[in-house]
């Protein structure tokens, strides 16, 4: 154990914290900043249209509008899902890991959404 | 006859070492954990067959040693060095060029943060700003366990390394550790890969130790929703401010930052895709080759990887306590609006400790969903971490 | 304390400069032009953001200048020039690399190439071969460039690499550029993927005033059906007559036939899919990264980038107007069986021109569908602008 | 502005006017000679076969419709899909070489033992 | 023919023949170990459950069966591929530029038509 | 007009040698043969095309003679041979840097060996570990040809590449030709690849001659189903086996048993994914190519090419012939219990040659299935076929 180094770890560790909060409390200020322009934007571009601007928060993840309305692809995705799920139908009290199942080809809308996600769990710690 | 000798002597098993049979059974007990108890798989399975591999004498697949001590004016330049190498240690073996092509230029860790960027939303972070200071208090981690490092007579380049595992990144790891100290490569990596996946054993008993049920019941109010704008201006704001005030940080969030604009964006689904997939796949397979084959009995069988493997448990232990103490003050001051518990996401290991929190909020009270809010945090200490070993490159690099 | 001074030193705003600045918003504007109209978003994307990032300071991720006058040695050598790079500005960031290995050498331009051939369909110029002089005298606007240029004191190496924007084909003009003028390879390369995704806007009004409406409504005859051996054997008769006759286009044309014969073969399906998807995808990335990270303030801010942009039109107006004016020749030689329009086509750009031309045919007449008759002449202005690249390359290289 | 580098730049433009032109020139040429052998061929080959060497302009076009009505061809896929899904339920006398087909796609599961099996006939000889 | 040379190959051909069948005849035995650890593993763990252990030889290359029966799933995809397809059907104006859906991943057999075509656009232009 | 008489003067028609108009033709013939006949088309299609590119003069597209007297010194390192290269003839083209980093440091038989190891199922083996002697008999037909080749005059680096063709296996070919004697590697790929897709026709009159109708009647009792745990430990299990045992056949082996692991264990389905599909797609690609390049007519036209190929027959009838003699050896000591037949599956060519086999069984008797029990030696022919090349480099390399 080298003192000076330690000292020296000990201003690290002061810049360190310092730097991060900071760098993160800036981020944040900027963001409030961006909420708060884009909400004066929206209003004033659509004041009635602000159903469209601001999508539930379901629709958002998807920016467009799949060509099958997506009640009724829901409708026959259903169809596959619940046919798919009853072979899978062991029901785990919350995955830690979900498998991808190879039936995912069939699921239309839900598949980017669910592979990413799986991708995520296993490779997003990093 | 003279060649019949000649090939008796080409027989591995003459040559193994103790320290080769011992890393063997090490890069066996990875491959064990990793298919039997899914750890973390992607790359405790590649990282522990390599090693398996590289341990077996003669191959000439690795043989190149990891950490040398080169000369000045030779480390300059990574072309220099593989003509250093070349001269010294004889023709490159795959996994020589994987880890020295790949691996020690930043390539690999770079395409992957990209790629990361690519599949990763940053949606509840815009949603509620705040959350990133979560994110950054979790990284209070890496310098408890850098400290602790310092006093175990590491030096500040491998305490600097060793407490960047508390930030729970796999990539800014290896990252990080490549430029400070090659020598504990295989040991930091395997230490970040194998605690993450450790992440629902080590975080539940710090969380509950360090909030009251009622805490732990506390309900946030439903997230707004995010325009595509903001998730666009989001990358590109966020390159430009860090860049500019933590250049050295700016190649790791660059990077995620590229990938997160392709992602945004929406014109260029198929680059994302490929970000996302083809190219992620494939650098993900060389990350795993290229650190498996460090694994080196001369390198890892030390007291030092031991003892880097124990701090590792410190850094995620008081990165969590960071982040959930720091919940409780913004809990305080918010007059008890903020779950303290997702300050324990700011260690991201996205999106494995989000999980663990709501887990943990289910099982206190099942209408309780934060995960969307643990997310803001989680997310945020990627970035966090990033800053950090930005600062640590800028003062040690 | 020094170390907190150490660490204020490092920050990358104390060194922003002017120049910095400005490439930052052009990278911005860059980005918004590929998000708010997408124009052509897969490469002005990757380097609009890529222009930001390095022109951050300090981050190291691009410490490679683009244009250094090497020594005459080393210039001769890609991996001297690296070795000469490493040793005069350091340790290469990922851009550098990507930059040198990937750009400089061609790599990446070549393999665009490939999977270019692999997705065009060459059918339409197959079935009407007198086409392909449409897209011989759309190369016109190559030499008008140049010439401009020359007037306007750019030196022939330049020059050239200006007047092949007019060419249309991106990979080729980057081809020539790395190779002739490296020093202005950020601004042809934005040129040229700039104005190919303003063709719908440049060539309507020029195809207008160089035909009459009669001309204009003029119907082709439908285009033969070609044979599937026509098709296998088409890549092979260009890529042997070319590569005799024009050697130093011969890589370029080389590698655009070599794609379309996995794509016509039908017997390498997965290689030809590949080529198209995941080699080309990851490919693309690269290129953007690699192209946008030339876009330095002390080689882009000069009144030389302002001229190409506006040369680059110049170029784009000259071949459009060259193939109509040659499409009214053949009109009158064929008497009246060919609508002038189609020459238009000839400047690459592929789909884009002949969509053009049959949108303007369908506003004189709604049931004229001359389509496929434009994509003759428009996938031979993608061989045409290789040849053309071959005689710069061949006289000046 | 540079006279030498001008004129220089004219005979380069007179040089590559030509060559650009002799040589799509003499492609169209050579063009026109394969087309020719190859109606020659044809007709010699199957003189009443035309119609199958020479499909319909509808389906040469192809980017632009599908060859088949979609309607019709989701009908048709669904008896393909039946019929090869019987097939494949029972033993195949060993084909020498299946081709892999687009509606791998909609088998769903058997999608990967069929593709790699055929990827194999081909590479697995390494 | 250089005599010396010849004898070497005798005692390498020697040689490797030797360790290419000692090689694989150790590989075999500790196979053979293998297998019978594992069945002694089995027997011992689950006495009654050999069935799961050892799947038929049909679904050996294939751990598991296609969770939908492919007739089944024929008919549902036709379905889905009918409803898409009325939706893809209407004739569009030369649109410039055509949206990539999620969709195509149940058009089957458009797909890599598609797919290619919009990429065209958008890359083909270079 | 000096300008006109340099540009004449680049006309590659003019430098067009016998040599290369034979290339030409070779190569043309290539392509024929794998789009009209299928043969090989993977390989053989981009190897033909390849060949055909390269061979007309002054493209630059490969510039650098694949087999070279290097100096000693040079000769060690990778990088000082391409600095050599460079200096001697000039700048590299792409197909130089494919050759050069990509074939020549064997990433590409290496990353192809991965891909297969994850594509392969080596459960009928695991099922009938004796089959695998089957696998390791065909390798007499290795010895065959190499002796032969000996008697012809060869040396002995260039008879032992010539007689791994009978191993019928691609990548182990190419690699061991590429350590040993890359000036005949063009001639032995292209061998190794053109009589693997003639399996059907040289193997069954072989078989039939050495085989009775009752012999070839024989039925086999099914296999046993294999665990999924036999099938992790198997590549685990192999690699250290013969790791220990050949070294120098560890990289080959230790790169199929991962890729293999990557499969079996079932966690890392993405990373299996990619090894079998978009790396392997890419990876052939640029085998193809690199390959195709090196057939260059100083170096390919000779009476060496022509004995080689012929080699190339005797060593795949030798192999075939060996397999079946120890299989009925192996039917006598079983008490008939082994259909002789299926030695011929040992000489890999994976799954072809067990399909020849199966359609033989099925003339004599069409209820009699042994295709998985020809799949056993099949795939163990791999493994022997590595280990010979590892004794080869052991001794000779
Ligand atoms: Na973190
Ligand atoms: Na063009
Ligand atoms: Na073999």
């Amino acid at each position: 154990m080298d003192v000076t180094q330690v000292i020296e770890g000990g201003w690290i560790t002061v810049i360190g914290v310092t730097v991060v909060f900071t760098i993160l409390g800036i981020l944040a200020l900027v963001l409030y900043f961006v909420g708060w322009l884009e909400r004066r934007l929206v209003e004033r571009e659509k004041p009635a249209a602000q159903p469209t601007a601001t999508p539930s928060p379901a629709a958002e993840v998807k920016e467009e509008k799949p060509s099958i309305p997506p009640r009724d692809l829901a409708v026959i995705t259903a169809a596959i899902l619940a046919y798919t799920a009853e072979k899978a139908s062991q029901l785990r009290p919350l995955p830690f890991r979900r498998k991808v199942s190879d039936s995912w080809r069939l699921y239309g809308l839900q598949t980017q959404m669910e592979d990413v996600e799986d991708f995520n769990y296993e490779i997003g710690k990093w | 006859m003279a060649t019949f000798i000649d090939f008796l002597n080409t027989l591995g098993l003459l040559h193994l070492t103790v320290g080769n049979v011992i890393m063997i059974l090490v890069g066996l007990t990875l491959v064990y954990l990793a298919i039997r108890y899914e750890m973390e798989p992607l790359l405790l399975l590649p990282i522990g067959i390599t090693a398996v591999l590289v341990n077996l004498p003669l191959s000439g697949i690795a043989n190149w040693p990891v950490a040398v001590n080169l000369p000045e004016n030779v480390s300059d330049s990574i072309f220099k060095t593989i003509a250093y190498m070349s001269d010294h240690y004889g023709e490159p073996g795959l996994f020589d060029l994987i880890y020295y092509l790949l691996v020690k230029t930043e390539v690999v860790p770079l395409l992957i943060f990209f790629g990361l960027g690519a599949m990763t939303d940053f949606g509840p972070m815009i949603a509620d700003p705040k959350t990133a200071l979560l994110g950054a208090a979790a990284q209070i981690g890496v310098f408890v366990a850098m400290l602790t490092a310092l006093a175990l007579g590491f030096n500040l380049h491998q305490a600097a390394s060793i407490g960047i595992i508390g930030g729970a990144d796999g990539p800014t790891t290896i990252y990080l550790t490549t430029k400070l100290a090659p020598e504990i490569l295989a040991a930091t990596a395997v230490a970040a890969y194998s605690y993450m996946s450790l992440v629902p054993l080590i975080q539940p008993p710090i969380i509950k130790a360090l909030t009251t049920p009622e805490e732990r019941k506390i309900r946030m109010e439903q997230l707004r929703p995010v325009s595509k704008r903001e998730k666009i201006l989001f990358p590109v704001i966020t390159m430009i401010v860090i860049g500019l005030l933590v250049p050295s940080a700016a190649p790791l969030i660059g990077m995620l930052m590229i990938g997160n604009l392709f992602r945004e964006s929406g014109v260029v689904e198929r680059l994302s895709k490929a970000a996302q997939e083809e190219l992620m796949n494939i650098v993900t397979i060389f990350l795993g080759l290229g650190v498996g084959s460090t694994m080196r009995a001369e390198s890892f069988l030390t007291a030092q990887t031991l003892m880097i493997l124990g701090l590792g448990v410190v850094a995620f232990a008081s990165a969590t306590a960071g982040g959930v103490l720091f919940g409780k003050l913004m809990m305080k001051i918010s007059g008890g609006r903020i779950n303290p518990m997702i300050g324990a996401a700011g260690v991201s290991a996205v999106p494995m400790s989000a999980r663990v929190v709501q887990r943990i909020a289910s099982e206190e009270d099942p209408g309780n969903f934060i995960l969307m809010h643990a997310m803001g945090p989680n997310v945020a200490g990627v970035i966090g971490t990033a800053v950090v070993a930005g600062v640590f490159l800028a003062l040690l690099g």
